[in-house]
C-alpha cells in the first residue's frame, strides 16, 4: 500500500477532495501548513519593518491508498491542484509497511 | 419627525429657532442661551457611545463574519469611512444637512462649521438647548456610521481606494440630503410629518438598500455560494454585537436631545424590543427545524435594535417587544431563506438586516405610536394616516439610496477599477491592500 | 439598605414616597415632579455600564474560561437569560420587586409597566426623582446579570433549552422576591437595617449559592478534574475583566440613584478596593509559592469588585482597600486549595468569586461603615449589631437560594432533561446545541 | 494652563480657592458648595471612560502587538501598574500633586484623602465645583495611564517584579511633581501659562520620553532587528485602538471639569483631530511606496490622540485637522524611518508616537491656540511668546522625565535584576513569568 | 526503526499518551489535523448557508519506534483509541531510513 | 530521493532555514506540532489547577532530498538546531518512492 504526502494551495483543497472522491478514495487527513519554495511570499510591513516571509501558507493532504490506487491519485491531484503557476506545490509518495482501522483492528486494504 | 409629533407646533417652532439661534447669536452677539449640564453631559456620553458602535463595534461585527484572510481589511475599510466622514461632515456635510440657509431638500451655510463657537447652542425638543459643537459631533457620527454600514455587503473584494471614493461621494450626495430631509425643520419629509425617532430612514434603510445595489452592480465573491464561507471568529462578532447594543443607546437614547423623559423611553424600549428580537430569531430558527444559534441571537439583536431606531420614542415598551420579534421572524425569512433564493451577495446581510428590519420599523412605527398600542401617540392620531406618511418616506428615501448609490458606484469604479484582483481576492484582502495579516 | 442609613430616616420617607409617588401621580394626576437632568443622564449611562458587563464584558470573561469547543454557547447562555430577564422584568419582575401592592416579602401590581408614562418619576435618596422608565431598565440589568452570573457553575454541560428554563423559573422564585426583600421600603431586609449598597446580597450571595446549588445538582464535567481544561483564551477573559470593572461603576455608583456625592464615594471605592484585591491575589499566589499570574489579576479584580458592591457607598477609601484585600486573599484560598479538597464542579467559581466574596463584602460591610474605620457611620453606629443584622440577612439569602434554586433545576431537569448527551458534551456544545464553531 | 488663559485671572482664582475650598470647609465647616449633578454626571462619565482607555484598551493595543507568547504577560504589567497608580494616589500621590500645602513643585496634605468626605468638593474653571471625590478618581486614572504607557518600549523582556518596583518610584518621583508643577495653582509651569488642555507634557511627552530612557537602558529584545516580530493580532490591536479612542473622550472633553462649551470644543476635536491623523499616516505609508495598512491607520489615530490632547480646547476643529495630519506624518517619519537608523528598540513605539507626538503637540497648541488660526485665544494672543512658554516647559518636562526614568530604572535593577533570564525571553514571559499561556 | 502515524480522536489523545508512555515510548510528536472518511461531521449553519464538513478534527501522533516495539505500539494505540465507532481513525507504519537525536547527533534506537 | 522530517525548536526555525538554503536546499514544508519526550515542560496553574503538560510546542520541517544531498541535510539540521539541551528534536529519513512536482508534472530530482 502506498502513503502520498501531497502539499497544495489552500483554495485547491475542496477540488482536490472531490476530484479524489470521485476516483474512490475513501477518506484523507488534511492540515494546514507553512511552504518555502521557489514561490515568493508578499511583504508585510508593521511600521516599517519589512518581513519579505517566504513561509507561504498551504495544505497538506495525507491520503493512504491500495498500489493499484495510488498511480491515480497522484495524477488526479497533479491535474487538479494544478494552476501553472509557481507554488502549485509537490506529491510524495511512500511505501507503507502496515495500515491498522483503529475500530475494527483491520489491516491492509480493508483498513481504508 | 418623532419629534414634531412629540412636542406639537412647539417643536417645529424650537428646531426653527434651534436652525438660527445659534446664527442670531454670533451675528447679533444676543445672550445665548445656556446649555443644561445634564443634558450636554448625556449628549456627549451619548454621541461617544455611537463611536463605540463604529469602532470597534461595527468593526468586530462585520469582522468576525469575513473570512480570516479579510478580517483586518475589513476593520480598515470600516474605520477608514468613518475618519473620512467626520472629516466631511465639519466641511460641508453639517452644512448640507443643518446650514442656516436652504430648502425641503438641501441646506447650505456654516460649511467648515463657520461662525460656530463654544458659546453656540442648538435647540432641543423643548425650549431647552445644548452647545452646538455637541449637537454637531453627534449627527457627525450618525453619518459615519451609516457609510459604514453600507460596506457590510461589499466586504472581501472591494477596494480600498474604491471603498474611499464610494464613500466621499455617497455621503455627499445621498446622506447628507436625507438627513436634511428627514430631521431638518425645513426638510420634506420633517414637514411631511414622518415619524423617524432615531434614524431607521436616514441611516438604515438608507444603508440597507444602499448596500443592496453596491452589492448587486459589484458582483458576488468568487466562489459564492457554493465554496463555504464561514464566519472566522462568531467570538467577535457576539463581541461586536454586545458593544452595537451598548452604543445603541446612545444612537436612540441620544436622539431625544435631552436626559429626559422621552430619552428614558428610548432607553428601556431599547433594552425590550432588541431582548424580543433576539430570542425571537432563535424561536424562529427552531421553529424552521434548526438549532437556535449564536449567530442567530446575535442578527436578531441588530434586528431588533433596526427595528426600535425609528420607534425608540414613539412606542409604548409591549409595542416595542411585538415590534422586535415581527420585525426579527421577517428578516430571519429574508437573510436565510430568500436571499438564497434570489441568489445575490449582500455578504453580511446589510440589505437584509439593516434594509428589511428598517423598513419594518419605519411602518411599524405608524401602527405603535398609536395610544391603541400603548404608544405617546394622541387620542386624535390616527393609524391610516400615518401609515400612509410613513410609507411615502420609506418609498422616497429607497429611490434616492438606490439612485445615488448606482452613481457613486460607478463614480468609484471610473477612478479606481472598483474591485480587486482574481489573485488579491484569493490571497485575501489583509495581504493583498494592507500588507498585513491579521493572526500571526 | 445602606441607603436607609445614610439619609436616616429621611431616606425610608423617600423611598415610601418612591413606592407611591409616580402612582399618586398616574392616578390623581397631580403635578409629578421633574427629574434633574444630571441625575437622570447619570442612571441612564450607568444602566449601559450594567450592560456592558454582561454584553459583552461578562460573556468574554466566561467564555474565555471554557475550551473553545463551548465558547459560543457560553456567549449565547448569557445572552440568552440576560435577553429573557428584560423580558420577565418589565412582564412581571418589577411588579413582583416594585410593584405599588404588598407586604414585606413580595409585591405586586404595575404589570406590563401598566401606568408608567414618559413622565413617571422614581424616588431617589434625597428629595429628587429620576424617570421611572430610567429606575425600571436600571433595575431591569441587575436582574439580568444576576441570573448571567449563576451560569458560571453550570457552563460546558447543560442543555440550552435547560438554562432557559431554569432561568424563567429563577427569576421569579429566587430574584424578585429577594430584589422587594432587600431593596423595596416596605422588604423585609430593608426594614432590619441590613447594609448593601449596590446588591452584594440580592446579586453576589445569592448568584453564588444558587450556582453552588446548581453545580451539585448538575454534576461535574465529564472528565474533571484529572483532563486538563485550561481556559481556552486569557486575553479574552482579561478583556471582560476590563469591561467588567468599567461597566461596575454603573453598577455601584449608580446605586446612588444620583450623580451626588454618595457615588462619588461609590466611585472612588470600587478603583481602589478592585485595585487591592488584584493585587493582593497576585500576593496570596507568590506567598504560596506560584507565579503571580494574569488570571489571579482578573480573579482579584472581581473578588474586589463583588466585596466592595454591598459596601460601595459605605466605606471610606481606606476600608475598601482593606476589605477589597481581604476578600481577594479569602478568594483565594476557597478557589485554589478548599474547592480542590471538596471536590465539586464551581466550573468558573461563580460561587468561590461571588459566593464566598459577597459574603466578606456583606459582613465586612458591616464593620467598614463605622466611621472609626473612615467609614460614613454616624457616632452612634454599632459594629455588633450592625454584625448581627448582616449576617441574619446573609443567611436568610443562602436559604432562599438554595432551596429556590433546588426547585428550579428541577424543574429545568423535568422539562428539558438538564443535560447534554455524553456525546454533545464531547463534540462541544458550540456544535452540539448550537451548530456552529466559535473560530473557523 | 489652557485652563489660566481660557478663564483669565478668574480661572486661577478658582483653582486657588479648588485647592483650598474643601478644605476650608472641613475645617471651618462653611456651608458646602453642591456640585451640579450635571456636572458630577459628566465627571464620573469621563473618569470611567479613561479606565476603559487601560483596560481594555490599552492592554489590547499593546498586546496585540506583542508576539502570542508575551500577550498575557504584556496585558497584566499594564493592569497592575494600573491597580498600583491607583492605590499610590490615594496614598500620598494626590497630596504630592494637589496637596493643601506646598511650593511650585510638589505639594502635601490630604495624604490617604484625609479631610475629604462626600461632601467636599473641587473647583472647575469657572465658579461651578465637582464632588472632590470624583475629581481624585479623574486625577487617578491620569496617573494610572501614564505609566502604563511607559511599559510600551520594555515590553517581552522586563521582569514583572521589576515593572512593579519601576512603576513605584517613578510615579513618585516624576508624576506626581509633573502633575503638580502643569495642573496645580501653584504649579512652576501653570503659573508660566503653558498651555496643556489634557495633558500633552503630563501624560504623553513624560511618558514617552520614560519609555526610550527605559528602552535605552534595559536594551533590544533578542533578536530584534534582524527577527522577525510582527504584531501577533492586528485585530486585538486595532480592537484596543477603538476603545483608546473612545475613552480619550473622558481623558480630553473631561479636562473640562464640567459639560460645558469647553468640553464641546474638546469633544469635536478629539474627532476630527484624530479622523485627519489616521487618513494622513495611511497617505504617508502610500506616498513612500508602501500600502496603506491597518496598523497604519491605528497608529494615526493614536498619534492624532495625543497630538490634539495639550489643544483639545485649545484649537478650532480646522486647526485641530491640521495639527492632527502633521503629527501623523512626523510620527510616521520618526517611527519607520528614523528608530531603525537609531536602532534603539522602542518595542512599541511608546516615544515614537507619544513622545513624538506629545512634543508636536505641545508646540503646535501654541499656534493653533491663536484666534488667526481659529482658536479660542483673545485678540492678544501672541504665538512668539506663547512657543517659548510651550518649548520650555517641553525641555522642561524632557529633562526631569529622562533624569527621573533613570533613577527608577535602576533602583529597579538593583532590587530586581530587571530583566527575565535568557531562557524565559525565549521561552516568552506568559509562561516564564506567569505560568500561563494566552491561548489553550 | 519503524515510524508510526496514528489519527485518532481528540478527546483520546490523554489515554493514548499514557498508554504508550506505560509500555515505554519515549516521546512522540502530535498534531492537529482535520480528518475526512465514512464519519460524517454535523452540519453548521450560519445564517441559512448549510455547510455539512465532513472535515472533521482529529489528533495525528507520530511516534518512532524500535521495530522490537513498533507491532505493541500498533496494538496498543489501536485499542486505547477504539470507541467502536465510526471515525477512530488509522494507524500507518513506515519503515524508517535513519533517526538522529539532534542534540547529541546519536542514530538509530539510541536517539529515541 | 529521502523524505527528511525534523522535530525541532521553534526559535531555531528561521536559522535552520537559512543554513539548509546556503547548501541548495530550494525548499520544505513547516508546521507547528507539540512534542512529548524526555524534556518537560513548564507547569501551568489556573486557579489552582495545576497542568504539568509535556507537551511542548516544536517546529516540525519536511524536507525532500535527493540521495545525494540527504545526508548534508541530515547533518545540517543537526548541527543548526543543537542547543546541547534536552529537548533539541529529532530527524527521521524516510525513503521516497517518487515525488511530482504539481506545477509541471515533473518528477524524480527534477521535482524539487
Ligand atoms: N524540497 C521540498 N521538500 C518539502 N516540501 C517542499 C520542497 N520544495 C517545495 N516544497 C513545498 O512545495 C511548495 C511549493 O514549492 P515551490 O518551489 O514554491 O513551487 P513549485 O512547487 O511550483 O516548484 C512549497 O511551498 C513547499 O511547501
Ligand atoms: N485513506 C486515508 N488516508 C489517510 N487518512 C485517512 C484515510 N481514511 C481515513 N483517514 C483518516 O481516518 C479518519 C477516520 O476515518 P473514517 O473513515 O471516518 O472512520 P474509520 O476510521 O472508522 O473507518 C478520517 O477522519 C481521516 O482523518
Ligand atoms: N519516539 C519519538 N517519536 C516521534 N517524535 C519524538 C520521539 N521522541 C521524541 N520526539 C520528538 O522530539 C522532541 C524532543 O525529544 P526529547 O526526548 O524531549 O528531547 P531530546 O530530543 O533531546 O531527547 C519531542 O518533543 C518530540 O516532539
Amino acid at each position: 500500500m502506498k502513503f502520498i504526502i501531497a502539499i497544495i494551495k489552500p483554495f485547491k483543497l475542496d477540488e482536490v477532495r472531490e476530484a479524489l472522491g470521485a476516483i474512490g478514495v475513501a477518506g484523507m487527513t488534511v492540515s494546514e501548513v507553512k511552504g518555502f519554495g521557489r514561490q515568493k511570499g508578499q511583504t508585510e510591513i508593521y511600521r516599517g519593518a519589512e518581513y519579505s516571509t517566504n513561509m507561504l501558507p498551504k495544505v497538506k493532504i495525507e491520503v493512504a491508498a491500495s498500489d493499484a490506487l495510488a498511480a491515480q491519485v497522484v495524477e488526479t491531484i497533479q491535474q487538479t491542484a494544478s494552476t501553472d503557476s509557481i507554488g502549485d506545490g509537490k506529491i510524495f509518495v511512500f511505501d507503507l509497511a502496515s495500515t491498522t482501522r483503529i475500530r475494527t483492528g483491520e489491516t491492509g486494504d480493508n483498513a481504508l | 419627525m418623532i419629534r414634531k409629533m412629540l412636542c406639537g407646533a412647539g417643536a417645529l417652532g424650537a428646531s426653527l429657532v434651534a436652525a438660527t439661534a445659534a446664527f442670531a447669536q454670533d451675528a447679533a452677539g444676543a445672550v445665548p442661551a445656556v446649555a443644561n449640564p445634564g443634558n450636554n453631559a448625556w449628549m456627549m456620553t451619548a454621541t461617544v457611545l455611537v463611536l463605540l458602535m463604529i469602532l470597534p463595534g461595527l468593526a468586530l461585527f462585520y469582522g468576525g463574519l469575513t473570512r480570516s484572510k479579510n478580517m483586518i481589511a475589513t476593520m480598515t475599510q470600516i474605520g477608514s469611512v468613518a475618519a473620512l466622514a467626520m472629516l466631511v461632515w465639519v466641511m460641508w456635510g453639517y452644512g448640507l444637512a443643518f446650514g442656516p440657509e436652504g430648502n425641503q431638500y438641501i441646506s447650505w451655510g456654516k460649511f467648515f462649521l463657520s461662525g460656530i463657537t463654544p458659546d453656540s447652542t442648538a435647540a432641543t425638543f423643548t425650549d431647552e438647548v445644548i452647545s452646538e459643537y455637541v449637537f454637531v459631533s453627534f449627527q457627525m457620527t450618525f453619518a459615519a456610521i451609516t457609510i459604514a454600514l453600507v460596506l457590510g455587503s461589499v466586504v472581501e473584494r472591494m477596494k480600498f481606494s474604491a471603498v474611499l471614493v464610494f464613500a466621499l461621494v455617497w455621503l455627499t450626495i445621498v446622506y447628507f440630503p436625507i438627513a436634511h430631509m428627514v430631521w431638518e425643520a425645513r426638510g420634506v419629509f420633517f414637514v411631511m410629518g414622518a415619524l423617524d425617532f432615531a434614524g431607521g430612514t436616514v441611516v438604515h434603510i438608507n444603508a440597507g438598500v444602499s448596500a443592496l445595489v453596491a452589492a448587486l452592480i459589484l458582483g458576488k465573491r468568487r466562489g459564492y455560494p457554493h465554496e463555504p464561507m464561514p464566519p472566522h471568529s462568531l467570538t467577535l462578532t457576539m463581541v461586536g454585537t454586545g458593544l452595537l447594543w451598548v452604543g445603541w443607546f446612545g444612537f436612540n437614547a441620544g436622539s431625544a436631545l435631552e436626559a429626559n423623559g422621552s430619552a428614558a423611553l428610548a432607553l428601556i424600549n431599547t433594552f425590550v424590543a432588541t431582548a424580543s428580537a433576539a430570542l425571537f430569531w432563535m424561536l424562529a430558527e427552531r421553529v424552521s427545524g434548526h438549532k437556535p444559534s449564536a449567530l442567530g441571537f446575535c442578527s436578531g439583536v441588530i434586528a431588533g435594535l433596526v427595528a426600535i431606531t425609528p420607534a425608540a420614542g414613539n412606542a409604548g415598551p409591549l409595542g416595542a417587544i411585538v415590534l422586535g420579534a415581527l420585525a426579527s421572524v421577517v428578516c430571519f425569512f429574508a437573510v436565510s431563506k430568500l436571499k438564497p433564493k434570489l441568489g445575490y451577495d449582500d455578504s453580511l446581510d446589510a440589505f437584509g438586516i439593516h434594509g428589511i428590519g428598517g423598513i419594518v420599523g419605519a411602518v411599524g412605527t405608524g401602527i405603535v405610536f398609536s395610544p391603541a398600542f400603548g404608544g405617546p401617540g394622541g387620542d386624535d392620531f390616527e393609524i391610516g394616516a400615518q401609515l400612509v406618511t410613513q410609507v411615502s418616506a420609506v418609498l422616497a428615501t429607497i429611490a434616492i439610496s438606490a439612485i445615488g448609490t448606482t452613481v457613486a458606484i460607478y463614480v468609484a469604479k471610473a477612478l479606481t477599477g472598483l474591485r480587486v484582483s482574481h489573485e488579491v481576492e484569493v490571497e485575501g484582502l489583509d495581504i493583498g491592500e494592507h500588507g498585513e495579516r491579521a493572526y500571526n
